[in-house]
């Protein structure tokens, strides 16, 4: 076992544990914060993969930004600061069941799969995945014209979150 | 503007005026006749400069003025329309745009305009009088018409119908201009449609050219399915008509019964096509045996009879023949030349005898026509090309005067009855009749020009020049038959005009209503006068060059313009005494014999001529009637109707009427009440059972429904691929 | 390659050497070795720490016509630490409604957000932690979780001024992040890359003669993250008592306090590297790795002083008026400004140096003009409306 | 070296977990904070698959940015009709949020 893969195994230990809190623990700012944790370790995860552009962004945007913005949407929408009652409705049983049958079924039709035990083949020398990704994502042969609807839904449900949360009195 | 472009714009004056008076000014009457006399007049222009270009241009018939489009696409070529002025047409134009414009003016006149409205009159029916106050007491006077605005359109769209036929450069606008004017005639005949007897002319001039438009559609078909162009001048090309008349009609009809059809079976293709073509101007020109309609159809106003008997649509009879002239002539058996030439004589004198007896002033003058279009179809028949052009020109003018004289005969005629009051008394028969020439004095005298035009009293008149040039050719090429038919019809023609004459105008007014006849306004004299002016000038530009005395000394113009239309220029007759002895004899002797015999006739009585045979036109309605109409009504009303309707499908019906009812009580119980409405409720209880039961599933909870739709999704996709991975997967 | 020239390496070569003479494997020698260098970075750091704790206290002292520390060591140059010793032996308050994990990470967070950044600072060209390609960035994402450290903090207080404190500071830290984010992106136009070091080396004219006003916006953006005056509202005493550390008591405060200062000599850091030149200065860093390394911290303490400078001078402004400065002004400048820089250095790229200086400079200062124009025409307006409804006499409240 | 299949399990497990808070939690607010983990579950195998496909090809990289921008917009939006709902019903348990019902 090396290094990298003694690595991997904290991160996705660390990170599947942190996404268990998130989804069970009563207290919604406590599953925030582990939302938080399960991001930084899925950012590591990244880094891992070579992708660090994506590691950075995925810092920046889900802990920068959207973690934030539901630690804020969380305080805003209570009553008092302490959550009260089960934070489970009755049918997280059946819900549970689903979900491991969908992680099941996944675990099983990707063991049917032949590609899954490939390994990454090297970088090669000179490669810059950010350039290269900047030119994808601006380039009219690759990936502009995505980026830009991608921009325009983002502008769109701006303007839209702010019509909708916006209290008219 | 290009003589093109004018010839283009001639016909669509009077087409505008249709529409115009039709749909916005057919209220106001004015409004109304001065569209289409204004309509006239521009055509009546035009015409005239074309016809006035025309004769400048030399060799007209080589190089006419001509201009075509594309019409229709026919797969990879054009079916072409276009105009065409070559000598025919320009001559024919010119008498046309005359007549037509003259007729117009009349017709203001002749339908009372000025005149107060009848307080008794009728739509559909013709003016019955108005009763004004003036100078102290009643007076009855003429009432206008009171569908005057209907009457101007409809004679628009005749007249555009008969440019049209004039000016084509082909066959199937002629054909369409020819159509339009059978439209009109119906309408026009039937104009007075409250009088049955109009409403029968009207039908029966309707249906009886229909007969002849069949066959002239079938040739007409027969020719482009041969040639592939309706084009006159490509199919006058000298070749195509050699070919034409070369060829056999009816090859497989002459190989297998050569005997039983000798007559048949001899004809060739352009021998065919022209009596199929010629069919047509039986029906259209009133010959033997389709000319049963043109007596009746002077129901019709009197300008209309004028417009159809002289100006245009018999007109266009013989024109269409004298147009499809090398088609004729190009049958090389001759079979098809004397067909023509024996209805046209016969037609010639048939006729003329049934004018003899005839008391109805307008109806002597269809029997009249009959006749003398039957001499020009018999001169085309003998190949008298020029001749038959000459007579149909003269004869338009002649004619055209003499009814638009009859016309105004009436007209004062009519005063006289509403003059008396005495509405039993009918205004065109000729014995009711006498000494009106004192009471119409310019009517008279233009009547007599015109009679003695048809007369053909020598010299003078126009009708001397034509008639004698048909008989002239009839002896100098030999048609012995034809040239004593005609002589004999040319004898009776002068003999019964000079008896209308005399019993109309001369001697005493035999009754009170003729005393108290008026003479007509200044619209109805004009037209008379100008029209006596070309019927008596028109015969000058056609004397025969041979001619003792006066030939030569006016060049015999219209010979060389109008036979300049033909390939092959024909050759002027040589001069001879027999046929000038002979027409100079019928004219005077006729005349002076009608003259003798009926001075001093005062009633149908005393009128030894007035035998049932003649008087009743050789009972020819009767045997039409008897072998034609009777067979066609019991076909329709017993054999249909009783028979096949009644008797056979209706007891059919009747049969199945209660099957299907059984059938309907059937479905309608076990089908309908059981299966299907049952169901239908059944389905509903079936869908408020579902829907009660399965309402608990809609929670209103996003996650439930989150959790039925992964579920579903699952359960598919496994389905799905376990299938895949496990049944279809090759290899 | 001597210690002089590359220290870093000759130190980490010649430990290599020793623990795998001990039979430890490479890996974790490496690992070993990786982790040594970053403790004694972050102990350099935390003395240095302690060190501005003093500047501050002597710079504020002269800002207000004063002397400062001045008893305890020479120049009260101990003074900090007997201030450390002070935060240690003070009693350690956990609220009693507090939740105690979060309220103990958030100031170990709040300092970690500084120390990281440390990870892509350039004191020299050989001496840095990671020569990161996305170094800039990364800058943001540290921030990012300072933002987290605050309102984990505020909110695990259960003390209302603090929640309303930290909600305050997370509101300006999050919408002064976009401009900084855009300013950041000009260094990068200019230099065509992110990374730090790329940067610095493409420095030959510094990035502040280029666009000066890039410097300026962040310069201001980076007190805003900091959450020093003038954009202190967060722990605007009257009001909030002391913003989200309210109840943070002994060390934990120490770590807020400390971690701040640092940040703010950080942020003079970055000033520096991204619009200074960072270590160089006329060739001097081509000497000596050492000398590189002092010319970065002079240059650091410069944007540390102008940044104190503005602190004790300025006023403090009100929230809203921090926010619409923010998203109203500063927010659509920075976009323009990074618009026209693009737009400049794609015409003006390939032409002769001192053209392509002017016009990035000139356009610089119509743009900031222009700016400055539309605000004072806007606020004229503001004005008006204010004085027109001033003459409309106000009815006293109702009692609520 | 590390397997692809070990980044694919992380996800799978990841979306699952995400997936049960998604079904289960009663609170609108910690529904969308199961779907975050849904969507980034997305994004592992999105980076997984371009390192151990075709590096130079960026498709991978590409729309995992796009899924960041979707998920912003997400969450924004989310986010602001769980406010709106609150001030409207003064609620935000998904349970009590059944007006579309029978």
């Amino acid at each position: 076992m090396t290094a990298e893969q003694i690595i991997f195994l904290v991160v996705a230990f660390f990170t599947l544990g942190s996404g268990f809190m998130v989804v069970t623990t009563g207290n919604l700012v406590h599953a925030a914060l582990w939302l938080v944790a399960t991001l930084f370790g899925v950012a590591v995860v990244f880094a891992l993969l070579n992708a660090g552009f994506l590691a950075v962004v995925q810092v920046v945007v889900y802990i920068g930004a959207i973690a934030i913005l539901f630690i804020f949407a969380v305080m805003l929408t209570r009553k008092d600061m302490r959550d009260q009652g089960p934070q489970m409705n009755r049918g997280w049983w059946a819900g549970a069941l689903i979900a491991v049958l969908v992680f099941a079924g996944l675990f099983f039709m990707l063991q049917g799969w032949n590609g899954l035990s490939r390994t990454a083949a090297a970088i090669p020398a000179g490669f810059d995945a950010v350039a290269e990704l900047g030119n994808a994502l601006v380039s009219p042969d690759a990936f502009v014209l995505p980026f830009e609807v991608a921009s325009v839904l983002l502008v769109a449900a701006l303007v839209g979150a702010v019509y909708v949360a916006f209290n008219r009195k | 503007m290009t003589t093109e472009t004018l010839i283009w714009l001639i016909p669509l004056p009077p087409v505008l005026a249709f529409f115009l008076i039709v749909l916005f000014t057919n209220k106001n009457k004015a409004l109304s006749h001065t569209l289409a006399v204004g309509a006239a007049f521009l055509s009546w222009l035009g015409s005239m400069i074309v016809f006035v270009r025309a004769l400048g241009v030399e060799h007209l018939g080589e190089h006419p003025f001509e201009s075509s489009l594309n019409w229709l696409p026919t797969g990879d070529t054009w079916f072409r329309i276009g105009v065409l002025v070559d000598p025919l047409s320009a001559a024919v134009l010119f008498f046309v745009a005359w007549t037509v414009l003259m007729i117009f003016i009349y017709s203001v006149g002749y339908h009372n305009y000025g005149q107060p409205e009848g307080d008794q009159d009728v739509k559909g029916l013709p003016p019955r009088g108005a009763i004004v106050n003036a100078h102290g007491h009643k007076h009855a006077v003429p009432s206008v018409e009171p569908m005057y605005s209907r009457f101007f359109a409809f004679i628009g769209l005749f007249a555009f119908g008969m440019y049209v036929l004039v000016l084509s450069d082909n066959l199937l606008t002629l054909f369409v201009g020819w159509e339009i004017m059978g439209l009109c005639s119906y309408l026009l005949i039937g104009f007075w449609y409250a009088k049955k007897s109009a409403r029968d002319a009207a039908v029966k001039a309707f249906m009886t050219t229909r007969v002849g438009d069949v066959f002239m559609l079938l040739g007409i078909a027969w020719l482009y399915s041969y040639t592939g162009t309706l084009n006159f001048r490509e199919i006058f090309q000298p070749e195509l008509l050699e070919r034409m008349g070369n060829a056999m009609a009816f090859p497989e009809l002459a190989m297998r019964w050569p005997a039983l059809f000798p007559f048949i079976s001899s004809f060739s293709i352009a021998g065919a096509i022209a009596l199929l073509l010629f069919v047509g101007t039986v029906g259209k020109s009133a010959q033997f045996p389709l000319h049963v309609w043109l007596p009746d159809a002077m129901e019709g106003p009197t300008p209309v009879s004028a417009m159809i008997h002289a100006a245009t649509m018999v007109s266009a009879g013989v024109y269409a023949v004298v147009r499809m002239f090398p088609l004729l002539e190009a049958d090389v058996t001759g079979t098809s030349m004397a067909v023509v030439a024996f209805i046209g004589a016969f037609t010639a004198i048939f006729a003329a005898t049934i004018a003899v007896a005839q008391n109805d002033i307008k109806r002597v003058l269809a029997y009249s026509t009959i006749s003398q279009l039957g001499f020009m179809i018999a001169a085309l028949g003998i190949g008298a090309y020029v001749a038959a052009v000459f007579h149909l020109i003269t004869h338009a003018f002649f004619k055209a005067l003499l009814f638009l004289g009859s016309g105004s005969v009436i007209h004062g005629m009519e005063h006289g009855v509403l003059h008396t009051g005495n509405h039993h008394v009918d205004a065109q028969d000729m014995f009711n009749m006498g000494g009106l020439r004192r009471k119409m004095p310019i009517t008279f005298w233009t009547f007599l020009i015109g009679g003695f035009a048809l007369s053909g009293f020598p010299l003078i008149t126009a009708g001397f020049w034509s008639k004698d040039e048909i008989l002239a050719e009839a002896f100098g090429h030999g048609h012995w038959w034809v040239f004593i038919t005609l002589a004999v019809a040319a004898f009776l023609t002068a003999f019964y005009t000079m008896r209308q004459i005399t019993l109309t105008f001369l001697g005493e007014p035999r009754t009170k209503e003729a005393e108290h006849a008026q003479e007509t306004p200044w619209t109805m004299t004009v037209p008379l006068v100008i029209l006596a002016f070309f019927a008596v000038a028109y015969g000058w530009i056609g004397v025969p060059t041979g001619f003792p005395v006066l030939g030569g000394l006016l060049p015999n113009w219209l010979h060389e313009f109008v036979g300049g239309t033909l390939a092959e220029h024909p050759e002027a007759l040589a001069f001879n005494w027999i046929p000038l002895g002979t027409s100079l004899f019928v004219a005077l002797g006729g005349l002076y014999f009608g003259w003798l015999t009926y001075r001093n006739v005062n009633s149908p009585a005393e009128d030894r001529l007035q035998i049932p045979l003649l008087k009743n036109k050789y009972y020819f309605d009767e045997i039409y009637d008897r072998l034609f109409v009777k067979p066609a009504y019991w076909f329709a009303e017993t054999f249909v109707y009783k028979w096949m309707d009644q008797g056979l499908i209706d007891s059919i019906l009747h049969l199945f009427g209660p099957l299907t009812d059984k059938i309907g009580s059937f479905i309608r119980k076990y089908i309908d009440l059981l299966i299907l409405n049952d169901a239908g409720d059944g389905s509903y209880k079936a869908t408020w059972w579902f829907g009660r039961n399965l309402r608990g599933v809609q929670t209103g909870r996003i996650q439930q429904y989150l959790m039925f739709a992964l579920a579903i999704f699952m359960l598919v996709g496994a389905a799905l691929y376990f299938y895949f991975r496990y049944f279809r997967l090759v290899a | 390659m001597s210690f002089w020239k590359d220290p870093l390496k000759v130190a980490a070569d010649w430990l290599m050497g020793i623990l795998t003479g001990w039979g430890m494997p490479e890996v974790a020698a490496q690992v070993l070795i990786g982790f040594l260098g970053v403790l004694i970075l972050i102990s350099i750091l935390m003395v240095l720490d302690i060190f501005l704790v003093w500047v501050e206290r002597k710079v504020v002292s002269r800002f207000q016509d004063r002397i400062g520390p001045n008893r305890v060591g020479p120049f009260g140059l101990i003074q900090p630490f007997a201030d450390i010793i002070k935060l240690l032996i003070k009693e350690d308050i956990t609220p009693s409604g507090a939740d105690k994990v979060v309220y103990n990470i958030a100031p170990m967070l709040s300092m970690m957000s500084v120390l990281i950044l440390w990870a892509i600072v350039p004191l020299a060209p050989t001496i840095l932690g990671v020569d990161l390609n996305i170094g800039a960035l990364y800058i943001i994402a540290a921030g990012a979780i300072g933002t987290l450290s605050i309102i984990m903090a505020g909110w695990s207080s259960n003390n209302k001024f603090a929640l309303i404190g930290a909600f305050r500071q997370v509101a300006v830290m999050v919408s002064f992040e976009i401009p900084m984010l855009t300013m950041l992106l000009i260094p990068t136009i200019l230099a065509g890359s992110m990374g730090m070091n790329a940067i610095i080396e493409k420095q030959d004219i510094w990035f502040f003669w280029l666009s000066p006003l890039a410097a300026l916006i962040f310069l201001i953006t980076a007190i805003a993250e900091l959450g020093r005056a003038p954009f202190d509202m967060a722990e605007g005493e009257s009001e909030l008592v002391a913003g989200y550390n309210t109840e943070y008591s002994g060390m934990k405060f120490g770590m807020f306090y400390a971690g701040e200062l640092l940040h703010a000599f950080t942020y003079g850091g970055f000033l520096a590297i991204l619009f200074f030149g960072g270590y160089r200065f006329f060739g001097l860093e081509q000497v000596s790795p050492f000398l590189a390394i002092a010319v970065i911290i002079f240059k650091a303490f410069v944007g540390y002083w102008v940044i104190m400078w503005i602190k004790y001078t300025l006023l403090r402004i009100r929230i809203d008026h921090m926010l619409a400065f923010n998203w109203k002004f500063l927010t659509p400048l920075a976009f323009t400004l990074l618009m026209v820089t693009a737009l400049v250095n794609a015409l003006l790229a390939g032409t002769s140096a001192w053209l392509y200086v002017a016009g990035m400079f000139l356009s610089n200062v119509v743009l900031a003009w222009a700016a400055l124009e539309i605000a004072r025409s806007y606020s004229r307006k503001e004005r008006g409306k204010t004085e027109g409804v001033k003459k409309v006499v106000t009815t006293p409240r109702s009692t609520p | 070296m590390v397997p692809l299949s070990w980044y694919l399990i992380l996800a799978a497990a990841l979306f699952s977990i995400g997936l049960f808070g998604v079904l289960s939690r009663r609170n609108a607010v910690a529904i969308l904070l199961g779907i975050e983990l849904m969507l980034n579950a997305v994004n592992i195998n999105l980076a997984a698959f371009w390192r151990y496909g075709n590096v130079l090809h960026m498709a991978g990289q590409v729309f995992a940015i796009i899924v960041f921008a979707v998920a912003a917009a997400e969450v924004a939006v989310g986010l602001a009709l769980v406010i709106s709902v609150y001030r409207k019903r003064n609620t935000v348990i998904a349970d009590d949020i059944d007006l579309m019902k029978w």
